[in-house]
């Protein structure tokens, strides 16, 4: 009768056993790490934050700690990490202070723990706070229509006055190449005047006029009729120095006649 | 009893007309949409009268940079049609004018009052309108009066703005051609002999009718 | 030419004050962003005094169904907030946000600048990737420039959309702050010797540099 009161017994922990073990699973699940289950369990002491007993938290969250792995609770890792240091806080707490120890004291620490729980308490309050305020798209609103910027692009142009001289002097100093090459074109060297009064003299028996030995199409331009004129004129008299030909002037202004020089005998 | 009476009488009348004003004005900002003085009160409290609260509503706006407009049967809030240059947002872009321009907006100023014609001579090549348009529409260039030639062709000027955009008082300030070359800005590769000597006269633009008026002052 | 001179004169006199606040008034109504005092003038004529014009205009709508409001540097125009109730039409859904997100909102908008181990040495717990994404999605915190400690970590700080969010004209008008501070549960204060290192966090993502922090002054 006993073994099986004794039984009983065993039977009746372990159902509720099961039933705590998973309220713990949930429990556990439901904080957000160890500071926020510490946090969870400062309010059971029904005191300010500022009041609060970290020996008394310390011993509850160890307390915790225990039954979670008396009920084969996995606890993450940081839990443990937290009751581990608890542990030393607790012992640091209650033993009297060695003075060979180096490092903060026990109350120092609790002093740190205190302001961190005050602190995350103070961060949800705010939050909630936050949340609670007058918000965009639910107590207040924006423009309904909303109108659009036209982007206009306006384009400055710009020129510094160097530009302006440059792009002037560049003008200008392709006009000055023009007429050096231009005026090749319409010279007519006394190399070419030569070269045609040679070829002709041969028929020029009576005088005629030196104009006439002029290049044809060399009239319509005055520049290349001047140019033509001179030409002539000058392969006019090398071709008299050479002695091939003769040249007369009736006057002043008169027109030049040529002729070719027969060879005079003697 | 009475009170409650009274309290639920109270939110069955309607709000004063100002607030109804304030309600009217926060429902045509924040709409999407025209909305129909029916919709108005749709969404207003009970008894309140729209149309009421538009008519003092419209007069609140009249004169301001928003402006409260009928649209077909519906209401809405307008930009005032004198501020429509607000909604553009300009933005500048600095170019360099191109090398055409310059030697185009160079040979106006060096010889004005000067025709399309006598452009395209000394440059050498035709000008093309986009150029001479540019020139136009910065205020660089202006029309001046005409030829006396055959066809009285228009001549360019350059502006006021072209002055002071290159700091000069007078077009008679663009340094000369001897000015250019000693300044290094002329391309000294000719050989001396062979280069025509340029007086100072030459670079003066000639002084004609045209002129005068630009250089009047 | 003189009149010429006069016309160009006018041009850059700014407008009457008057004037300015019914173009601030119209660039504010065509907006549903919040529109910095330096973009107002820069849509104004040449000369305008933007946040003059903005005293007054303020001024104008208090009481009324719409409120002129400042948002960080920047100004909007906003539906009053006891009229919230005409406008379930326009009511958008939020997103519904985790306790862990807005905690970690809350670290953000009261203890910034503030770094990523900051935030889990506050909470108790290392942030997962997904709450700050979240908080970056909807803009409401954004990268704020690196930490001068070692590693360089960035830090978080919230934007002109959390604060137009939240109706705060500045960061410092967070409810409760002040107090806090004075409380001493914004210093950060380091734990005496050895406490238990929190979870690193993961690898910080890169940060923009040159952001000013909002509590700069």
């Amino acid at each position: 009768m006993a073994d099986d009161d004794f039984e009983d017994l065993i039977q009746t922990q372990r159902v509720a056993e099961r039933l705590a073990a998973e309220a713990l699973i949930v429990d556990v699940d439901g904080f957000e790490g160890p500071l926020d289950l510490l946090l969870t369990l400062s309010r059971t002491q029904k005191v300010d934050l500022r009041k609060i007993s970290i020996l008394q938290l310390a011993q509850q969250y160890l307390g915790f700690v225990e039954q979670a792995k008396a009920l084969r609770i996995e606890l993450a890792a940081d839990y443990l990490v937290m009751a581990a240091w608890l542990a030393f806080l607790k012992s640091r707490l209650l033993l009297p202070p060695d003075p060979s120890e180096e490092g903060p004291s026990g109350e120092e620490l609790a002093a740190h723990l205190a302001f961190q729980l005050e602190r995350l308490q103070a961060m949800r309050d705010v939050a909630a706070k936050l949340m609670a305020r007058d918000q965009k798209g639910r107590d207040f609103f924006v423009r309904g229509i909303p109108e659009d910027v036209m982007r206009v692009k306006r384009v400055t142009w710009t020129a510094t006055l160097l530009d302006l001289m440059q792009g002037y002097a560049r003008i200008r100093t392709r006009d000055e190449f023009r007429p050096f090459v231009m005026d090749r074109d319409s010279v007519f060297t006394m190399e070419q005047a030569l070269e045609r009064m040679r070829s002709l003299i041969g028929y020029a028996g009576a005088w005629t006029d030196i104009s006439s030995y002029m290049p044809e199409g060399w009239d319509n331009d005055p520049v290349r009729r001047r140019s033509a004129t001179a030409a002539t004129f000058a392969a006019s008299l090398e071709l008299v120095k050479e002695g091939k030909v003769e040249l007369r002037q009736g006057g002043m202004f008169e027109p030049i006649q040529l002729r070719k020089r027969e060879p005079r005998d003697g | 009893m009475a009170d409650t009476g009274m309290q639920e009488e109270s939110l069955f009348e309607a709000p004063p007309i100002a607030e109804q004003e304030r309600m009217v004005e926060a429902i045509l900002f924040a709409s999407a949409e025209p909305i129909t003085v029916r919709d108005l009160e749709a969404r207003m409290p009970h008894g309140c009268d729209a149309a009421e609260a538009l008519v003092y509503l419209r007069k609140r706006y009249d004169g301001r940079g928003v402006r409260v407009v009928k649209v077909g049967d519906a209401w809405a809030i307008r930009t005032a049609p004198d501020l429509g240059f607000l909604m553009q947002k300009e933005t500048t872009e600095t170019r360099k004018l191109s090398r055409a321009a310059i030697e185009t907006l160079a040979i106006i100023a060096y010889h004005q009052p000067v025709t399309r014609a006598e452009i395209e001579e000394i440059r050498g090549v035709s000008v093309s309108r986009g150029t001479v348009d540019q020139l136009l529409e910065i205020e660089w260039i202006r029309f001046g009066r005409r030829k006396m030639t055959p066809g009285r062709p228009v001549t360019f000027v350059v502006t006021q703005e072209f002055l002071d955009h290159f700091g000069l008082e007078t077009a008679r300030d663009l340094p000369g051609l001897k000015e250019l070359r000693s300044a290094g800005l002329l391309d000294n590769r000719l050989p001396p002999g062979s280069m025509p000597t340029l007086t100072e006269g030459e670079d003066e633009p000639e002084a004609t009718e045209g002129q005068s008026e630009l250089f009047e002052d």
